[in-house]
């Protein structure tokens, strides 16, 4: 069984779609370990130490997604865990923007999967499954 | 254990000292009370927002305001005048940005900086307690409409204290409505008495004659909250507000979806805390109605987003409320520009324009729905003040504790979140799992038989997928929420 | 003196001949009947009218339909594709062009040449006649919906012809609703009769087992016609395509802008249309309504015309219409673009969507209002039998004559033109001037109270500049025409 | 008393805003000629010679206008009605098209004036007056 973790980072406090992810990647097989809202970095790299999670699906809905995930990777790799899926999901930046190029800043910022608003997380689970089986 | 009392003159201005002392903008001389108060009342009569919301209950009008806020004052003052002028809103808000809700005044600082670099908001709304009165006051001063800060700050005094003293004339929030939904470990206990002091605060103004309008926050997390829960905790924050002094306030609701719901429960919001505030001794509070519309996820496409915008502006004028929180096309993206706004807005206004003459009329099926929500609002606020010896604030803190009070989907700690809702067959919003509500059997038995009707119509199970097919349903455009098998079947009428 | 009589099919085969020798694609082989009945035959079920709306009537869903057209084939075909797939429309039309409609088809074959050239639409319809059946043939292969004839023409024989044996299995129209609002100065005999043929036509096809789907153009001139006028006109039409052997009818009605108006208006179409057919003895046919959003003057801006559109398909649903035809954030401009028509149909979607289980409750007021239609109806039908010796085809020519049937601000001369309608306080159409309607005292006491109900209210008389207020309102953000006066003080509430 | 002619041209039937235009002008003093809708440009220079007309009045709503108006100012010409001043309004072309090339085109024509969509009638009758004064 894949051990991930799940959480909404920064002074965001979207609860729902948090409280569905929790559940489908359950319902999926995933033991999820959720962090819940109001998540700093620390708490996302503290919880996937502990439980030896193989990836980290950090949610942002409120729009200070791209400040708050700043340094996200070098912190994660700092940490000793370059090997963990770093997945990113939400309405990440502010306002409506292009989502390929939104794609592309958080790509660069080390981040492995960024999904669009309202991303299907069915979908997910199951990038999620053929990323971890590599 | 905390009460539902007026705050002591004393105790006011011993925190008041603290509150001011929190950041830098808290020294400035516009905060002196006496300051505020002349400023206060040099406010004209359209610029006030009790006033305004006077007159537009007086006339049968519904108002509108949307959401709006970014980082620097010149291109807020910019958005909050395009909103005006092209989005003919008839109330401004200034969105508070989240560092703000959460107090950290440095890192919105640093966000400030980076936006002026940038030349672009880097933060999700107006950072006001950086900002400070003057500025705020600058921004009054730029435009023709009254100013609301709307926000979700669960220790909102020092933004409370600079607004007012900036001269806008309304703040959104509460202790439960701004905790609950919008914090994980904050205790009610705090965030209680954090606004009894904003309270407090208002009632100062009036007694010196300046009226401030207060709305707390109606519809929480904006979940399929079932109308009796939110309008429990409108009513418990109007009556702690008045217990303060406030004498202008403005309880909410979020639609839901079922129109007849919908309305029932605008009239009931209207009534019943009326006649709480009697009941309790508070005779001179001037009670206004706020509907906002869809709180919950929307769909993608603009155009679909400007549909249920515009239907929920019908909701709005049918059920008579005083005013109505827009939103965008934009909304399943991100913050709207303010084009994307406007154009909300702009709809909005031009559903409320042809409804003005117009109300639901009077029927056994709304009739039927005002009365189970007034049943269920009084268990619950029975229940609440049972369980607080007779004190609301202390009912609360416990209430809650004890899962009396339970809001769906919410981040906090402190909530119980046991209660699970639904929709049944013509999408009101029941619900499955009980939790704590001190519901009689009656009640309980009739939410249940709702569903399991709606269950048989689509042959499947109550249950918490049914929960989550109703959180997608209106951002994939149905409002009950089909399992996929039915939905293959449903979506295409045509063979 | 025309009768309401089935026409032999002697007289029926004299006069195709003619017809058909209109134009040179009147002679083409998919006109044989034989022909045209294979190939309707061999319709799929999902692109037969009739059926698609049988099967929505039964779910209670409301479909949704655009108008569009455009002058050449590749680019109709283009359009309706993408109103289909962009616009998620369930029903397609194809709206007829100018020229056609009046029969001038050399003007069209220029236009036609000329839009080839310019490489845009110079017509504002699809000119069917000149293109033919197999060209109407090769658009309904190109799409996966049904496709009806939207037009406007008095004399639309040939057309019907054309477009039944190109497949498309509905036709919008009638000799009253396509005469009156349509035409200066053709006699009504002349059009009853040319729509006798063509619901004979579709007749031939019933009984060869082919059930085309008719449609009385309901909404007439569109300008605040009081429901039962128009309703009145919508069953004699029904009645005269039962007569010929029509069975599947929708009968249409255009939003009037009073929710409970609308809800009663649709639902009394319905019921009496059903009844009346019963009466008159056609058992068999299907009937089913469709709802115009409005139809009047539009808001120039864009999102304000999506606002009406929104409301008007929550009012369809409300009131359980079978199909609904939109309209597009254009419309005050100018033929839509594909984009903004499918815009347009998109906002009503999702309306529909979200209401699909709504239905506006019965209510004291709804129930007046249908109470007050019917009897208005009953009246107006009673009276054009009575004036055609019980004959209901000479009775509508005598009625209009004599101004019992007189439909406000239509352009053709047989039409009285004394009726003159305006709104009450709440925005329900009443009448100000009845000519010679036929209505008891009653129910002329019941309009003009209203009216001077609504006058008092805004100190006004009550006049034709009542009634220019009111056309004028809509495209002003307005149900109700204020008088300028009234109109500035209202429109800021906030002083 | 000026007299000016009204109607709809070509095979248009809106008439509802024919009939307020009636009754607008009237009532700001004009002697108004309405021949109606689906009306041909003989059936305006016909009326507009009977009556001594100083002005003519297009409406064109449906979407032909620009067809239906062609030669009407040299027909006006021919007619010897060149000093009669011509106006057109309504939804003049098909679709919605950017206003100001619009009226270049129909001045091009030899309109007078040129009107956009729900223009607002009493302030033609203004141009009107200052135009007959002229
Ligand atoms: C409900 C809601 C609220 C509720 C939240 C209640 C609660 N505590 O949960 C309330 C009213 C409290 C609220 C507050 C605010 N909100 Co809000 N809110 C919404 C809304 C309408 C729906 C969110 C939701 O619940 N959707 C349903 C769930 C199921 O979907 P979801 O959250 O998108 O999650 C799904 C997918 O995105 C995906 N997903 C999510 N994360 C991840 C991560 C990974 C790795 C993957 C693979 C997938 C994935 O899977 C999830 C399950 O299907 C959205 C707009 C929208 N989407 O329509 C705005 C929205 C998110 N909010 C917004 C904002 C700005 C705010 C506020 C700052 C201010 C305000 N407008 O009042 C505050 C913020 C408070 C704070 N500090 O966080 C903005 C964000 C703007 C931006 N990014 O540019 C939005 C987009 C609205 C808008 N257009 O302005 N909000
Ligand atoms: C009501 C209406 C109808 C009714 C008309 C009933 C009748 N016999 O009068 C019906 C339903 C029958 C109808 C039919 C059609 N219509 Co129609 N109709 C309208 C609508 C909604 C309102 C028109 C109206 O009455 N307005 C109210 C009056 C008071 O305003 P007005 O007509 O604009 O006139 C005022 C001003 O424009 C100005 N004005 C007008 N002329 C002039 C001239 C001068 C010199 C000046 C100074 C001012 C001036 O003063 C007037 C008084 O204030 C308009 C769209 C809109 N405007 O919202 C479409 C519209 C005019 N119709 C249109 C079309 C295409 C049609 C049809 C071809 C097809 C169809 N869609 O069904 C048929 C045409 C039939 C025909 N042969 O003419 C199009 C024209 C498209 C274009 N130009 O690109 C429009 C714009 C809708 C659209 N966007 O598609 N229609």
């Amino acid at each position: 069984m894949h051990t991930v973790v799940i959480g909404v980072i920064g002074a965001d406090v979207h609860a729902v779609g948090n409280k569905i992810i929790e559940h489908v990647l359950t319902e999926k097989g995933f033991d999820v370990v959720n962090i819940g809202v109001l998540s700093s970095q620390e708490d996302f790299i503290n919880a996937a130490i502990e439980t030896d999670a193989e990836a980290i699906l950090v949610s942002s809905l409120y729009g200070h997604g791209e400040m708050d995930c700043k340094y996200f990777k070098e912190n994660c790799v700092e940490a000793g865990l370059s090997h963990v899926k770093l997945y990113v999901g939400g309405n990440i930046v502010v306002g409506k923007q292009d989502f390929k190029e939104v794609e592309q800043r958080f790509k660069k910022m080390g981040f492995d999967r960024v999904y669009p608003p309202g991303a299907d997380i069915e979908q997910a689970a199951e990038d999620l499954k053929g990323d971890l089986s590599k | 254990m905390i009460k539902n009392k007026k705050l002591s003159e004393e105790k006011f201005h011993k925190t008041r000292e603290k509150v001011l002392a929190q950041w830098e903008t808290g020294s400035a001389k516009a905060l002196k009370i006496e300051n505020a108060i002349e400023r206060l009342k040099s406010i004209p009569e359209e610029k006030d927002f009790a006033s305004v919301l006077k007159r537009a209950k007086e006339e049968g009008v519904t108002l509108t305001q949307p959401r709006a806020g970014v980082a620097l004052i010149d291109q807020h003052i910019e958005l909050l005048r395009f909103l005006a002028d092209h989005g003919e809103a008839d109330l401004l808000p200034s969105t508070i940005d989240s560092y703000t809700r959460q107090n950290r005044y440095s890192l919105a600082a640093d966000a400030i900086k980076q936006s002026k670099k940038q030349k672009r908001s880097l933060l999700n709304g107006f950072p006001a307690v950086n900002h400070g009165a003057e500025a705020c006051y600058e921004v009054l001063q730029a435009v023709s409409r009254p100013v609301q800060a709307r926000h979700g700050t669960p220790d909102a005094r020092l933004l409370s204290e600079i607004i007012h003293a900036g001269g806008w004339t309304s703040n959104e929030g509460g202790g439960i409505s701004y905790n609950i939904p919008y914090a994980k470990s904050i205790s009610l206990e705090d965030t209680l008495r954090y606004w009894q002091y904003i309270d407090r605060l208002v009632g100062l103004y009036a007694e010196a004659g300046v009226i401030i309008n207060r709305e707390p926050f109606g519809p929480l997390t904006g979940t399929l909250v079932p109308p009796s829960i939110t309008h429990t905790v409108a009513i418990i924050e109007a009556l702690l507000a008045a217990e303060q002094g406030v004498k202008s306030i403005t309880v909410g609701y979020g639609q839901c979806g079922n129109i007849v719901q919908d309305v029932a429960a605008l009239e009931t919001l209207e009534s019943l805390t009326t006649y709480y505030l009697k009941l309790f001794g508070y005779e001179d509070v001037h009670v206004t109605t706020v509907f906002h519309q869809w709180m919950g996820g929307f769909p993608k496409d603009e155009s679909k987003a400007m549909g249920i915008i515009s239907l929920a502006s019908a909701v709005a004028s049918l059920g008579g409320a005083t005013k109505m929180i827009t939103k965008s096309p934009h909304e399943s993206e991100g913050i709207p520009t303010k084009e994307a706004n406007a154009e909300g807005l702009r709809a909005s206004k031009m559903v409320t324009g042809l409804l003005r003459e117009q109300r639901q009329p009077p029927s056994n099926a709304l009739e039927a729905e005002k009365n189970l929500i007034k049943q269920e609002v009084n268990a619950l606020l029975y229940a609440t003040l049972n369980i607080g010896k007779g004190d609301l604030a202390e009912g609360t803190v416990k209430a809650f504790k004890a899962g009396v009070l339970d809001v769906p989907f919410a981040p906090s700690q402190i909530n119980a979140g046991k209660v699970l809702p639904a929709r049944d067959a013509k999408g009101n919003i029941r619900i499955l799992e009980f939790g704590n509500l001190p519901f009689n059997d009656e009640i309980k038995t009739y939410h249940r038989d709702a569903l399991e009707n709606r269950a048989d119509q689509e042959s499947r199970q109550v249950d918490f997928q049914m929960t989550i097919d109703d959180i997608y349903a209106v951002s994939r455009g149905r409002l009950v929420g089909a399992s996929i098998a039915t939905q293959n079947k449903k979506e295409h009428p045509t063979p």
